[in-house]
């Protein structure tokens, strides 16, 4: 039997694997595989990179589109399904070897945790918008279990009101879902976008209203990403990294890519989200001066990098968008190193509050240097990878002659310097009274510091990966082209 | 004497109405309710309003069950069944959420004996 | 040879100028007191007794170093002043030099003189320093600016081509740039020690100021200084504003002059505070020469 | 520190208060003649006020009786200073520092007291803790006595003092080095352990006598 | 290992000097697309580059003082090649990238001494990243305009767009150089810093918003006169640049002078130099430019040999404040030359090459009639002497006033050899003021575009308005030195020592050590009595950056109370938002 390489891997894998679970637990398989999931998926996504910068990939499930579901894989998804499976990959690994909690490592966790990454896998994927329904909430349900994995009072009520956000989120969602069908009697993606501008314009605009809502609260835009900082704070760190690393990655991919896709003319909603990102992003870092939680900080970093990352591909030229894109995936790997090193760092000092962690660097120094690289990154200090995607945005605004993101870009890039290096020089407090440090496993670094290697090497050579996401931004922008690889050159 | 709800506008009338007030009702509980469980009902009752939403838009009057049997041959005259079968896998789905949500308070309140919504204070901003 | 010879004569001119200009106004000062006076040879006989003086007390190495370091700058600055204009004699370095060399020379020694007065550990002499270099900054401000009008108008720092500039008397500094003249003339007193402004070195002024730690051989050394860089000053207007001097005689009428003005201005008024005088410098000269600026440079310019 | 040697006595002492006098002048070259010439004529003064004869110094330094056509004038510093004048009695207070002013000057340096009370205490003959006798602490040159002495008496004074100057004379600072034990024993005597400090006169261990 | 790894760092440090006697030609490669990188070396950035070959070799040296601060070496590698990539830029963004790395490698750097507080370091760091976003803002001006990131003179560009590029980059520049309203972050970090890297702050890392400076005005392709026309005979836009280095070097002078820490005195002396560099740069000429980069030399040479002294000093009494040291010229003579070298060289007195450069900007001015300008460079060139005596007194002279200082040891050689190199190169360049002026100088004036200012010899400095000879009048000074020494010794008379430094002429009183006989805390106290400099002293703007700090957190705050722990209230904007904009957008008429 030979199994084809195909797109449906990336969320059939998982799905099986994780409902095939209690098999892995007797054969004391458990770690390997859920460390060795996401690598096959990674491996799976390189060997299909030849094909999708040729054409996109559309794998059809049972009946062809328009009528049947398809997962589609072109250049963009391509970005964030290994982003997501690298991802999963390093958290997974720095759970099998760092020797953590036991709540991560045990049968529950690894259910959820496949199961997120085949919800995002699909999100990203799917061609029909109620399957899209569906693996948003399948990411949804596995995200809020796993905040709760801990099943301590904050674990518990972060669950709780991640759920509490999310169900409105997803009732907000199926309610455009609703809509759409019955306007246009069609769940295909492609199907949908020739249809949309038949739709009567208010019912567009509260078709569209629907799904920002929806989308705007997973994807933590301004004003529906309150919850955000609670939920990353009450998770473990790791699983905050793994949200903050491709599960709102995936929400932003999917509000993008309905907005290129359906919207003949995006620059409205583009607009919208512009401003929607701006706010996100002056707001959470401005914020973020008075938290003294590495969590909730680094959360509100979150927040406003998404900002900056809607702010870019709002904006809909290729320069920004491929910059967005490159934005996305080198977020990503910092906020991996940030949230492991702060996983790392509550393991060593039980508390991860900003008092308690004064000269923690000298105790664990290597700890604190990937904190300080993760900072640097996250800033936009060169020659680390975070520089080289702020550059290429901020360069598609100036190629466009406006100005007012790049100011607003630069001034929450200072505003985040201010509490950043508020954190770095209390990680170097000359204390004479150094805190006391829990023994952690050395491996667990390993994860970390691949990480790492990637944000200096993409920092130092970005020139290796910028045609990928040049693809990925045409593929994203080019409504066209779309449109005609799922329906046919004709239609 | 329930004729006029033959009428395709009537009935479609009625449902966006009811439903919208169900939405409205789950949103109120949804709002206005500080027991975890009423919360959630409230929830449910929003998802509740859309599924019916769904599948009172989608079905007019005089349409059969979209099934191939008893004599029917052809597609003439059945309701869509697509809506019917996504409304199957929304509530599946709404089943789980809801699910999850009664556990996580149920644990919630073993451990801590609250359950109440505006008692989840151990997160927050700084002072 | 020549300029062997020349810079001895220099020297010696400068020496000679110097003990007898200062006994000339101690016994002019004398006179308008009402008293009989000195002779004019007093300064001289004061600075020989000193010269000889059978003991000396040092504070360490850097303690004589200092005087030295003042002699010798004192030394350097006549010889980078010409004395004569058209003239192979009296001339000494001054080609190699120009007037903001001078400027900067003639501070080189106090502060030379300063390292040795802290090295004295004596904390009035240090603060008679601070004191000194204070006034410097009040005074020097207007002196630059007089001067950088001199040479904005002859558009050179040179002293020999200013001199030459001014052939007759009707192209005497002091006639062509009547203003930087006035700008210059208080501070010029407060560079000399000159009264209003002597507050630094006065007796019994905190304890006799930078000096009080110094006796014998080393004080004859600092009074020496004091001498010659006056006439050394002195020579620098005459050349600046009184078109310079074709002989000895000439130049010692010219520096007399002006010395005589200066005395007699010196005579008359009180004497100020350090902050006063700085402020007093800040207001009086500078605003004066602000005033010149805006006349001579400006306005020409926006005319133009 | 201080110790006496050789003499001891009342006939002693009025041998040790005799100032050399004309009999013991140097004999000069043409440089020391010439250099003792210019000294003559150039006299900074030390004025130390410590009693009524300060006052005298004001006319005899100011225009009426001028002492500057001398060459004599006031000087700030002993290190700067010729001439000291000790200008009428000394408590116990005031001697200490008048001993050490006088230390601290450089030579050739001179002493003239001013008034009756530093020759035998005059008013203060009896009084407790006044010094009588200037001259058995600090070598003096010159005494000028009266109660208080006139400018013009200070002024004979100061040229008596010029005048064994130009002579070449020793002064009395030759027979403080010589004789500074019996000095030091006698201001020990008064002042206890409060005698100025040794590295005033530090030429006292270095042995050299000029 | 230890050793090869020290040897690795010098071979590091050494490398600017490396690089210059080794680079030729041209690197580049793309970064992203449609952003090259290109490497050059033009004769200004090798300027610069001489500098750091100083700066950094003569720093790294007494770094490897035992015991080893691995991190600080470690940290010292990338901050010397940032700033060789950004001396070799040939385009913005590769100057950009030196420019950052430098930034935040200095910054880990200054917190690697364990006197560093938050509000230094966060300043440190907050200004230095505003320069450096500023300049960013400036370079995707720029690239809007050109199209391009190389740098190079512009075309065809409106007086508006001029003006606000020069503004972007100029306050990035300024900042940098630390001009006046936003020089607060200079003295405390250079105050903080570790006591050697002081040295490369000052010497070398602010050297660079020069050469920024500099940079600006190639951008234009006539310089300053192009964009607000001439003032008297310099450019009118430079007239206000020239003003801020002025009044920049004013205040900061007397802020130095009123300083009670060795370093912080520097810092703001550091301050002011630059402040007369960037005066010299608002004038523009040939001989103003010349004058500028021959006070960058110097200012170079003589900060790094200050700071590695005054290191010296803290090192061996472990005392910062002048009031803490004292006569420690007989315990550390030739820390003692250094210091006094270095105060000659900073006051700008003849015959060290601090005059030379003075010389050239004073005559600059003279040349641009600008003489208020002139007037008040004087004033903080002639208030400069203060704080250089408070500078050698303190530490050096009077009494001793702690027991470290009593019993302090010379330096550690190490220390030593930096100084005792820079402080010949600086007698060097007194005798021979016209060599850097031939070899370093006139090379950048040429590449401008300007007329050099070299003269016949290298002993020479001449300019149209005459010029001096440094040999003459080294010589001279020697000589009469010599001789008046010489000829003090032949008179008769016996010299001698105190006995004791309490051997004072102190009114008849016996002073102890008890007697508060040092003056250095309190030196230039009594400045504040003159009304100007009172005025300048009772001000300061930290209160205005904590003001603003403080209102940044409030802010904070208040947008903090947006998030409330409470998921109703989320929901509740949530559904209130979309109703607002649904209402909004139906009143606006649709999509």
């Amino acid at each position: 039997m030979t199994l084809p390489l195909t797109p449906v891997w990336f969320v059939a894998l998982p799905l099986l694997l994780a409902f095939a679970s209690p098999l892995w637990v007797r054969l004391r398989l458990l770690m390997p595989l859920l460390v060795g999931t996401p690598a096959v998926l990674l491996l799976l996504a390189l060997a299909l990179l030849p094909e999708v910068r040729i054409a996109p990939l559309v794998e059809t499930i049972v009946i062809a589109p328009p009528l049947g579901i398809h997962l589609q894989l072109d250049s963009a998804s391509w970005i964030l399904v290994a982003l997501i499976s690298f991802t999963g990959l390093l958290a997974t690994a720095f759970i099998w070897l760092g020797d953590g909690e036991s709540y991560l490592r045990d049968r529950r966790a690894f259910i959820f945790l496949l199961l997120l990454i085949a919800g995002c896998n699909g999100m990203v994927l799917t061609g029909d918008l109620f399957n899209l329904y569906v693996f948003l909430e399948i990411s949804g349900v596995s995200a809020y279990a796993l905040s709760a994995l801990r099943r301590d009072a904050p674990a518990l009520e972060a669950g709780l009101k991640y759920l509490l956000i999310g169900s409105v989120a997803a009732v907000f969602f199926l309610f455009a879902v609703v809509l759409v069908y019955l306007q246009i009697g069609q769940l295909n993606l492609a199907a949908i976008a020739e249809g949309f501008a038949g739709i009567p314009g208010p019912m567009q605009i509260l078709i569209g209203l629907l799904m920002l809502v929806g989308l705007g609260i997973k994807a933590e835009l301004f004003p529906f990403n309150f919850w955000v900082p609670d939920i990353y704070q009450g998770s473990h760190p790791v699983v905050a990294g793994l949200y903050s690393g491709f599960l709102v990655k995936a929400f932003l991919f999917v509000l993008f890519h309905l907005v290129f896709l359906l919207l003949a003319d995006p620059g409205v909603a583009g607009a919208w989200l512009m401003g929607l990102g701006a706010a996100t992003m002056l707001v959470a870092e401005v914020v973020a001066l008075r938290q003294d939680d590495m969590r909730r900080m680094l959360a509100y970093s979150s927040l406003g990098q998404i900002g900056l990352i809607a702010l870019a591909l709002g904006f809909g030229a290729e320069a920004t968008t491929a910059g967005g894109l490159f934005h996305m995936a080198n977020h990503t790997l910092i906020k991996l190193v940030l949230f492991l090193t702060a996983a790392v760092l509550m393991r060593s000092f039980v508390s991860a509050r900003l008092a308690d962690l004064a000269g923690a660097g000298r105790a664990r120094p290597l700890a604190a240097a990937f904190f300080v690289l993760g900072a640097l990154a996250v800033m936009g200090l060169p020659p680390l990878n975070g520089f080289a995607s702020k550059l290429w945005i901020l360069k598609g605004f100036a190629e466009a002659g406006v100005f007012w993101p790049v100011a607003l870009v630069l001034l929450a890039a200072l505003i985040e310097a201010g509490y950043y290096f508020r954190w770095i020089k209390v990680l170097y407090e000359p204390r004479a009274d150094l805190p006391e440090a829990r023994a952690v496993e050395r491996w667990g670094y390993a994860p970390i510091a691949v990480a790492a290697g990637l944000i200096v090497l993409l920092g130092v050579a970005p020139f290796l990966v910028d045609d990928l996401f040049i693809e990925g931004a045409q593929a994203l922008l080019d409504r066209g082209a779309a449109l005609s690889a799922v329906l046919g050159a004709g239609s | 004497m329930l004729a006029f709800l033959n009428d395709p506008g009537v009935l479609h009338g009625i449902v966006v109405l009811g439903t919208l007030i169900l939405f409205f009702i789950g949103l109120y509980g949804l709002l206005a309710k500080r027991h975890l469980l009423k919360v959630l009902i409230g929830i449910a009752l929003m998802e509740l309003s859309v599924y019916l939403l769904f599948i009172g838009l989608a079905t007019s009057p005089g349409e059969t069950a979209p099934i191939l049997s008893d004599g029917l041959r052809s597609f003439t005259h059945m309701a869509d069944p697509v809506p019917q079968a996504l409304t199957l896998t929304a509530i599946v789905i709404g089943l789980a959420v809801l699910a999850l949500g009664v556990s996580l308070a149920i644990q919630y309140h073993r451990l801590t004996g609250r359950a109440d919504v505006a008692s989840l204070t151990e997160l927050k901003e700084p002072r | 040879m020549h300029a062997v010879v020349d810079s001895l004569a220099m020297i010696g001119v400068s020496y000679v100028m110097g003990f007898l200009f200062y006994g000339f106004y101690r016994q002019f000062n004398a006179r308008v007191q009402r008293r009989w006076g000195p002779t004019i040879w007093q300064n001289l006989f004061d600075n020989m007794k000193f010269f000889f003086k059978s003991e000396t007390l040092i504070h360490g190495p850097m303690f004589f170093f200092g005087p030295m370091i003042i002699m010798a700058g004192a030394f350097t600055t006549v010889l980078f002043v010409p004395f004569l204009k058209d003239s192979d004699w009296l001339q000494g370095f001054s080609q190699y030099g120009n007037l903001i060399l001078i400027i900067y020379l003639l501070v080189v020694g106090p502060l030379g003189n300063a390292l040795a007065v802290g090295s004295s550990g004596n904390p009035f002499g240090v603060m008679g320093v601070t004191r000194g270099l204070t006034r410097l900054m009040g005074l020097e401000v207007p002196f630059f600016l007089g001067l950088a009008m001199v040479m904005l108008q002859h558009e050179t720092a040179s002293v020999h081509a200013i001199m030459a500039a001014q052939d007759s008397l009707a192209h005497w500094g002091i006639v062509t740039n009547p203003i930087a003249f006035c700008v210059i003339l208080l501070p010029f007193i407060g560079s000399q020690h000159g009264a209003p402004f002597d507050v630094v070195g006065a007796p019994v002024e905190v304890y006799a100021g930078p000096r009080v730690e110094f006796g014998g051989r080393l004080l004859g050394v600092l009074m020496t200084q004091r001498m010659m860089m006056s006439i050394a000053k002195l020579v620098l207007l005459v050349d600046l504003f009184l078109g310079g001097a074709t002989n000895i005689l000439v130049l010692i009428a010219k520096a007399f002059s002006l010395f005589l003005l200066t005395t007699v201005i010196s005579m008359v008024f009180p004497r100020l505070k350090t902050e006063q005088a700085v402020d007093f410098f800040w207001k009086v000269p500078l605003g004066l020469g602000v005033l010149g600026v805006i006349l001579t440079v400006w306005l020409p310019s926006w005319s133009a | 520190m201080y110790h006496k040697t050789q003499c001891e006595g009342f006939q002693c002492e009025q041998a040790m208060l005799e100032v050399p006098g004309e009999a013991e002048s140097i004999r000069q070259g043409v440089l020391e003649r010439l250099v003792s010439w210019m000294r003559h004529r150039s006299l900074f003064v030390l004025a130390y006020g410590t009693g009524c004869g300060a006052i005298e110094m004001r006319p005899l330094m100011t225009s009426r009786f001028d002492a500057e056509r001398f060459g004599i004038v006031g000087a700030a510093t002993p290190r700067q200073a010729d001439v000291l004048i000790v200008s009428g009695y000394l408590a116990l207070k005031t001697l200490r520092r008048v001993i050490r002013s006088y230390e601290q000057m450089q030579e050739p340096k001179y002493v003239i007291a001013l008034g009756s009370c530093t020759i035998n205490g005059g008013m203060y003959w009896d009084s407790y803790n006044t010094i009588k006798q200037v001259d058995r602490y600090i070598p003096v040159d010159i005494f000028v006595n009266g109660c208080m002495p006139r400018p013009e008496a200070l002024i004979e004074g100061f040229v008596a003092l010029q005048g064994r100057i130009k002579n070449g004379e020793k002064g009395g600072y030759h027979h403080y080095r010589e004789h500074i034990d019996w000095y030091k024993a006698n201001q020990r005597k008064v002042l206890g352990d409060q005698i100025p400090p040794t590295y005033t006169c530090d030429w006292y261990h270095a042995g050299g006598v000029v | 290992m230890s050793a090869i790894l020290r040897l690795l760092f010098l071979i590091v440090s050494l490398s600017p000097g490396l690089l210059l006697l080794a680079w030729d030609g041209s690197l580049s490669w793309t970064l992203i697309d449609g952003v090259r990188l290109s490497l050059t070396l033009t004769p200004l950035a090798g300027f610069f580059m001489v500098l750091l070959a100083v700066a950094a070799p003569l720093v790294a040296l007494p770094m490897l003082r035992r015991p080893l601060d691995w991190s600080s070496l470690a940290l010292y590698v990338p901050l010397v090649l940032g700033m060789e990539l950004l001396l070799l830029a040939g385009d913005f963004i590769s100057f950009f990238i030196g420019w950052e790395i430098m930034t935040w490698s200095s910054y880990l750097l200054l917190l690697r001494s364990p006197r560093a507080d938050l509000e230094t370091s966060q300043s440190y760091i907050l200004f230095n990243l505003a320069s450096a976003f500023l300049l960013l803002a400036g370079i995707l001006f720029y690239y809007s305009l050109s199209g391009d990131f190389r740098i190079g003179p512009l075309a065809g560009t409106t007086f508006g767009q001029e003006l606000i590029l020069a503004v972007l980059l100029g306050l990035a520049f300024l900042i940098k150089v630390g001009t006046l309203p936003l020089h607060i972050w200079v003295p405390s970090s250079y105050d903080q810093a570790p006591d050697l890297f002081s040295a490369f702050l000052s010497g070398a890392i602010s050297k660079m918003g020069v050469y920024g400076l500099i940079l600006l005005l190639t951008l234009f392709p006539d310089a300053l006169t192009s964009l607000a026309g001439r003032l008297l005979e310099g450019p009118a836009a430079g007239y206000l640049l020239a003003w801020i280095g002025v009044v920049t070097s004013v205040v900061a002078t007397y802020k130095a002078i009123a300083q009670e820490d060795m370093k912080r005195l520097l810092a703001y002396s550091s301050i002011a130099q630059v402040g007369y560099i960037t005066t010299a740069i608002g004038v523009g000429s040939s001989l103003a430019l010349a004058g500028a980069l021959y006070l960058a030399l110097v200012h170079t040479l003589v900060k790094v040999l200050l700071f590695i002294s005054v290191a010296g000093i803290v090192l061996q009494t472990g005392q910062r404040r002048f009031k803490d040291l004292g006569k420690l010229i007989e315990r550390m003579p030739v820390s003692f030359f250094g210091v006094l070298i270095g105060i000659i060289g900073l006051a700008g007195m003849p015959p060290l090459p601090g005059f030379a450069a003075k010389y050239l900007i004073f005559v600059s001015l003279v040349d641009a009639r600008w003489l208020l300008l002139l007037a008040a460079m004087i004033l903080a060139s002639t208030a400069a002497f203060i704080y250089c005596y408070k500078l050698i007194y303190g530490p050096f002279l009077g009494h001793a006033n702690s027991p470290q200082a009593r019993e302090a040891r010379e330096a550690p050689l190490i220390y030593l050899v930096p100084q005792v190199i820079l402080m010949a190169l600086l007698v060097l360049f007194g005798f021979l003021p016209g060599l850097p002026v031939q070899v370093l100088i006139d090379p950048v004036l040429v590449a401008l575009g300007m007329e050099t200012i070299g003269g016949a010899s290298w002993a020479e400095l001449t300019t149209t308005y005459g010029g001096y000879d440094g040999v003459v009048l080294m010589l001279v000074f020697i000589i009469a030195f010599v001789l008046v020494t010489g000829i003090f010794l032949l008179l008769r008379g016996r010299m001698h020592r105190a006995g004791s430094p309490y051997d004072l002429s102190y009114a008849g009183e016996v002073p102890t050590e008890g007697t508060p006989l040092h003056y250095g805390a309190g030196m230039g106290r009594e400045l504040h009595r003159i009304p100007l400099v009172g005025w300048i002293l009772r001000r300061g703007t930290r209160g205005f950056y904590l003001g603003l700090a403080g209102q940044m957190r409030a802010a904070a705050a208040l947008l903090g109370s947006l998030y409330v722990g409470r998921p109703q209230i989320w929901i509740l904007i949530a559904v209130v938002v979309f109703a607002a904009s649904l209402a909004a957008q139906s009143m606006l008429g649709g999509l």
